[in-house]
């Protein structure tokens, strides 16, 4: 048997009331990848997290290599040779690519602590050349898009000389080319010997390149698969206790009778490389996307009011209007799911329910201008369970919720103000695979009521199960527009990436 | 009618509303206050107002809660310390005023100085020691401070009636603050190149232009004029590098107030208004 | 177990709010009580909540500002200037109220001012106020020529002296700004959204809250506090004063602060800051009543201040 | 057309930052040059830096508490104390060095006291210096009496009063202080770190950043420069004042907020806090050189701050 890299034993982790984890052993081998699944708030992400120290267990241990080890603080993890990517973003916004890549790791001269400025910009442009990524290591974070921000937190995980890497959903927001790439890197480090431990709601990823799998379900460990020997429906049933329907429909719905809803003509904001026109009926599902930084998330923000327009036109049902700001927008009865829930979605110090009620707030007022707090609670305890929230303590604050139930937050925050055209933007980021479903149906119920929707999204199957036509962008630019039958992965990729 | 606080029958209590500590001119007059009520086996409670006239009526207040025997006010602002003495009144507790008046209310005596007549007095020696002609600039107090107002227009309406020849090149704040009275002389003498005298509105600022002044190695052609006597402004005049002060007495007036106060606790009749002699400090009669 | 250290972890939340401030406030007082009988009396007490009214008054104001993470320092002066415009329009016109309209009008002005370069101007708060605290000072000293003006009226001195039923007037006036406060802060969306605003401000924008009118509005609030504030001030003395209120700013924020308000943003309540209020207030009336000498009053002030957080923090951890 | 832009973008976005002050210095340099004879000239200009020298000292101090997201508002007191202490030992022992020891010892005790009890008491920053600010000048006032403490000798006069080459020592103290600090900060791994804090400290404590030791760093190393500030002030005016330094740290924060820094941490230069305080310098002594009287400097400088911040803003966003 091949040698264990890290033991853990009967690890418990309370939160106030919440058991988050209920004494569950693990076991990594040496150079293995291993996948943790699990739904969402299954205990994946409080796990990692012990494991690097910001939480400390309240009962059970820790070996690392056959040693017992505490770990109390990022640093003492650090120091066993274990790095981590986090699944919320850890990145300083006012600091460049590079100072970020080696926060608390930095190439110094001498004693006092001196940057090696040139080793600095040198290595990490290095790293971010082998994503193929066209990012300056000198520019600020906080001009990056969301999937920009991801590879640069990959490469900073990358760049602490580790023998053990966490990988907390790392590809969230990215397509197949960067998943391409990382996966090379991760059997880079496999050779290395390095021991990765790898979280992804996204099954396909984990066949193809993780040796075991662990499911954790409720804070329990259920079972350890080896690859090999399993399939995903088994899986799914482990994760979740039942099995789940396929649902490839992949024919185009007859929208010949449907009014145009939303059109853009040559519309192009101060960020976008070229000027951008498709329109969009009622009833129909737009997929949009393209590989990180093609300009999705610029597009969403535009049309819900939020980016600042340079030359051509935005007409809702024929007419030409103008969005200056998001309440024009949502005067327009337009919605915009965010990509980034805690920069842009979330009050994370807030309750679920003021979370869910805040952009449609006018619905709990009564008649006097005051809120009413039991129909606060009784409508977010409803979106709550119809998209599965768990736990779903609607007074608890959001930022206790794990990744997923956060991000259904995000989602449930607009459906509840019902709008006509709902624009989503990674509305799926880590959700796991039965709550997507939820999510989905959603989706199509929102299309059948005749409302439109545009879905941004990075991932192609998402897109193919859902749309109705999808849009391909390229360096903002629309460079191909395919319908249900004629899409396959292949053909998404080739025009994503162009040539 | 003797009442009493603190539950000790017999001992008389005084209050002492003080305008501001940040100032050694009521620093020496508390430090007397303090010495002859010791001697007078008077309890004496001292309050602080930070030359704030809200936070001087609200501590005037508490003394009245406190039911003290009588109190000594010394006022922030003639006007704002009006409604607390009335409310003094009302409550029965006679109040003696130093320094400066209560413009309402029934005052049993009160115990003035007048800073006009301590600008005149300087004003009045600097044009002795300028010959009538010359320029000077002035470090005023903090804006809109009464002391500050009364200190200006006594010493520049004197030398606009006596001098006609004195010209003022610049009166500028520096809010009674001996850093401040350095730095903005800094800045007088820089766009002053020709400059004979520095009038100051207190002894703190003065003594701040002295150290500017002496940096600037011109200590030898201005002379610098302040008010209040403090130790150190009297040690500088004595050594030459203030020319006058103006004792204010601040010791002597404060005794006054404790002797007035016991005898209107006896029931015996006093002035309805002591003015306490200033008297110009320059190296002559300096001690 | 698991039930013991929910109740426990549920005490400690309520102590990490006002509950917390609430218990220092009463072991304060009866420590204070014990030291001085002149302490707990009813009216000492009334008088306390009088002493504080205009801090209470414009704090209300500034935990809006504090709420969506901006700052005024230029509450004093604007208080001041309110109080020399009200003392100027009623001596001219003979009008009480057309004084205190006048007050209003600058609280109002002096808020738009500041809001607008805030929020349009895009410069920090902390320096629009910062200079508009000089120029307001500036203003109201060259209009009064940096005399006080006095001999208002004694009826005037009715918000500010008097009482009712025994209660000082501008006790109840704070009071019931407070209650408006409350209810506007805590049970209607406009405190949702201010909070909202402080605490994410780009999450705010997306959820079309529309944050730069909220912000211009809390400063406008502010102005019109700074303004109630100063009337209550000129009438309690009868006299406006050029340099009344000169660091109201430190002793507004200070009861905000204390009252667990983030200068960050997003955080803060109500109750709280009128918690934070009163506990300076009572620190400062206490140790008057024990006739602390006024040397040793700052070090006085200062220990009792940080043991009392550090006492509602030891609480709060078990 | 894109090419073009993006030079445009390049050159807003430096104007932004320090170009944008160094602007708003030379318009107002130029401008007072035009209208005073004496303002542009050598002397002058030293002179200024000569004034700002102490605020410049404590302001890098106040820099890097404020880029951990911290505030320090107790740097007056402790500048005052360190003062005192310097001359009470300097007095006594009849050595200079001693007396600065001591100043530098108060620094870091009080520093270390700040910093204790924000980090490991978990008190805001603002709480518990607000709460220093009072118990250290209380101290200072205890210890001397309320008096100035005078009679120091002539020779100590070098630091605060004296020149090298025509240079005042203290503005070559300041700028050494500035070259260190700006090495410190922009050049090393600490400088970093401490704006990640301030940025986001759960992802700076992600990032194996000790936190805590590095706040508490920051505030010893406000007290440390308090210290030598105090020294300074007291050097020029051979006097420690127990009230001297009163109201110093708003002179402080302006310095620094006006040059660039964000009072919610993160954000921030010493070039800019540089700049900053040279502004403040320069718009004080141009209007006193100007001899614009009391009533209006308040009203002017705040003019010219926030003429100059639109200014800035205006270009920058061209
Ligand atoms: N700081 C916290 N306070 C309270 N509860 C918490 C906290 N962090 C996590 N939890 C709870 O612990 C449970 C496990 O959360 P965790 O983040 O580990 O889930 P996860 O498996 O990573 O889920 P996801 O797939 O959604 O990321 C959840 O019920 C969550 O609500
Ligand atoms: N705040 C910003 N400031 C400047 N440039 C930005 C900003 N946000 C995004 N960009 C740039 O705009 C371009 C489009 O980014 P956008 O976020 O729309 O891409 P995306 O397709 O949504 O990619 P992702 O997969 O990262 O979400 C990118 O090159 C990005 O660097
Ligand atoms: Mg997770
Ligand atoms: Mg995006």
């Amino acid at each position: 048997m091949a040698k264990l890299e890290m033991k853990l034993e009967n690890i418990k982790k309370n939160f106030g009331g919440i058991q988050a984890l209920k004494g569950v052993d693990f076991d990594l081998q040496r150079g293995e990848v291993h996948a943790l699944l699990g739904e969402n708030g299954a205990g994946k992400s409080t796990l990692i997290k012990i494991i690097t120290g910001v939480h400390e267990a309240n009962e059970g241990k820790i070996f690392v290599r056959d040693e017992e080890v505490e770990i109390r603080t990022p640093k003492d993890a650090r120091k066993r040779g274990i790095a981590a990517i986090y699944q919320e973003l850890s990145l300083i916004e006012s600091l460049t690519v590079a100072e970020n890549i080696y926060l608390g790791n930095e190439p110094t001269k001498g004693v006092m602590g001196v940057c090696d400025r040139k080793t600095l910009y040198a290595n990490s442009q290095a790293y971010l050349d082998k994503f193929g990524i066209d990012i300056n290591p000198r520019t600020m974070v906080s001009d990056l898009g969301m999937g920009q921000k991801r590879i640069v937190e990959i490469v900073k995980a990358l760049a602490v000389d580790s023998q053990i890497l966490l990988l907390d959903e790392p590809t969230t927001g990215m397509s197949k080319v960067e998943v391409e790439t990382l996966f090379k890197i991760m059997n880079n480090l496999k050779e290395n010997k390095v021991t990765m431990i790898y979280i992804s709601h996204y099954l396909e990823e984990v066949f193809k390149i993780c040796d075991r799998a662990t499911v954790l379900r409720d804070g329990k460990k259920i079972d350890t698969f080896v690859m090999k020997d399993v399939t995903q429906a088994q899986l799914i049933k482990s994760m979740i206790g039942r099995e789940i329907r396929s649902q490839r429909s992949r024919k185009s719905k007859d929208l010949s009778g449907k009014a145009v809803m939303l059109e853009l003509r040559s519309y192009k904001t101060d960020r976008m490389q070229a000027p951008i026109s498709f329109a969009v009926k009622k009833s129909e599902i737009l997929g949009v996307t393209g590989i990180v930084g093609a300009g999705k998330s610029e597009l969403a923000h535009s049309l819900f009011g939020h980016a600042k327009p340079e030359s051509g036109e935005i007409l809702i049902r024929g007419k030409k209007v103008i969005l200056s700001s998001t309440r024009d927008a949502k005067r327009y009865r337009i919605a915009l799911v965010p990509e980034d829930r805690k920069k842009e979605g979330l009050f994370l110090e807030d309750s679920v329910a003021n979370n869910m009620t805040i952009a449609s707030i006018d619905q709990i007022e009564n008649g006097l201008g005051f809120l009413d707090h039991k129909k606060k609670k009784k409508l977010s305890v409803k979106m709550g369970e119809s998209l599965k929230v768990n736990p779903l303590r609607v007074e608890m604050p959001v930022k206790n919720l794990s990744g997923g139930n956060q991000q259904k937050v995000v989602v449930a925050k607009w459906l509840m103000s019902d709008p006509e055209i709902v624009v989503m933007d990674e509305p799926t980021r880590g959700i796991d695979v039965g709550a997507k479903t939820e999510i989905y149906d959603l989706i199509k119920g929102l299309s059948r009521k005749d409302k439109s929707v545009i879905v941004m999204s990075s991932e192609f199957e998402e897109l193919m199960d859902l749309c109705d036509r999808i849009l391909v962008l390229r360096k903002g630019e629309v460079v191909g527009e395919l319908l249900p039958e004629e899409v396959t992965n292949e053909r998404l990729l080739s025009l994503s990436l162009g040539g | 009618q003797s009442s009493s606080a603190g539950g000790e029958s017999d001992e008389v209590v005084v209050g002492f509303a003080v305008s501001t500590l940040a100032n050694d001119f009521f620093v020496t007059m508390n430090d007397a206050a303090i010495a002859k009520a010791e001697e007078m086996g008077i309890k004496l409670i001292t309050l602080d107002a930070q030359d704030n006239a809200e936070t001087q009526a609200t501590q005037i207040e508490d003394f009245i809660t406190k039911e003290v025997d009588i109190l000594l006010v010394n006022p922030v602002d003639s006007d704002a310390v009006g409604t607390a003495v009335l409310a003094a009144n009302e409550a029965g507790i006679p109040v003696i005023t130093v320094t400066r008046p209560s413009n309402l209310g029934e005052v049993l005596q009160h115990l003035d100085i007048d800073n006009k007549e301590a600008g005149m007095l300087d004003a009045e020696q600097l044009i002795k020691d300028l010959g009538g002609k010359g320029k000077v600039a002035i470090l005023e107090g903090i804006a809109g401070a009464p002391s500050a107002l009364d200190r200006q227009a006594g010493f520049v309406d004197y030398l606009k009636e006596n001098a006609p020849d004195i010209e003022v090149v610049t009166s500028l704040t520096a809010n009674y603050s001996r850093e401040e009275g350095a730095s903005v002389t800094d800045d007088i003498l820089q766009s002053n190149p020709v400059l004979d005298a520095i009038y100051a509105h207190n002894d703190g600022m003065a003594l701040g232009a002295v150290r500017s002044v002496i940096a600037a190695d011109r200590l030898a052609e201005i002379k610098i004029y302040g008010i209040d006597a403090t130790a150190d402004a009297v040690e500088a005049v004595k050594n030459g590098e203030m020319a006058a002060t103006v004792m204010q007495q601040p010791d002597v007036q404060i005794h006054m107030a404790l002797e007035t106060a016991m005898k209107v606790l006896d029931g015996e009749s006093v002035e309805a208004k002591i003015n306490i002699p200033l008297k110009l400090i320059t190296k002559e009669n300096a001690e | 177990m698991n039930q013991n250290e929910s109740t426990w972890n549920k005490i400690a939340k309520i102590l990490k709010g006002e509950v917390g401030l609430l218990l220092i406030l009463v072991i304060l007082c009866v420590l204070f009580a014990f030291s001085s009988e002149y302490f707990l009396t009813a009216k000492n007490i009334l008088n306390v909540t009088r002493q504080i009214s205009v801090v209470l008054t414009i704090a209300i104001g500034m935990l809006c500002v504090i709420l969506v993470g901006e700052i005024d320092l230029s509450v004093g002066s604007t208080a001041a200037l309110a109080g020399i415009a009200c003392a100027w329009v009623m001596t001219t016109t003979g009008s009480q109220s057309m004084g205190m309209l006048a007050a209003v009008i600058i609280g109002i002005a002096v808020g738009s001012f500041n809001g607008v370069l805030t929020v349009y101007g895009r410069i920090p708060s902390f320096i629009v106020t910062l200079a508009s605290m000089g120029i307001i000072r500036g203003i109201g000293l060259v209009w009064t020529q940096g005399k006080p003006f006095s001999g208002l009226p004694e009826s005037f001195s009715f918000i500010g002296a008097k009482h009712i039923l025994g209660v000082p007037v501008s006790s109840i006036v704070a009071v019931i700004l407070l209650i408006i406060g409350y209810f506007v802060l805590h049970k209607t969306k406009h405190g949702v959204y201010l909070k909202a605003i402080g605490a994410n401000s780009e999450a705010a924008t997306l959820s079309t809250i529309p944050n730069n009118r909220y912000k211009v509005l809390s400063f406008v609030v502010v102005g019109m506090m700074c303004a109630i504030g100063g009337v209550m001030t000129t009438s309690k003395l009868l006299t406006a004063s050029p340099t009344a209120c000169t660091g109201m700013e430190m002793d507004v924020l200070s009861a905000v602060i204390l009252g667990g308000a983030s200068l960050s943003g997003g955080i803060g309540t109500i109750t709280g800051t009128a918690l934070g209020a009163l506990i300076i207030g009572i620190i400062n009336n206490g140790m008057n009543m024990l006739s602390i000498s006024p040397f040793f009053q700052q070090i006085v002030k200062g220990m009792i201040i940080l043991a009392a957080v550090l006492l509602k923090r030891k609480n709060s951890k078990a």
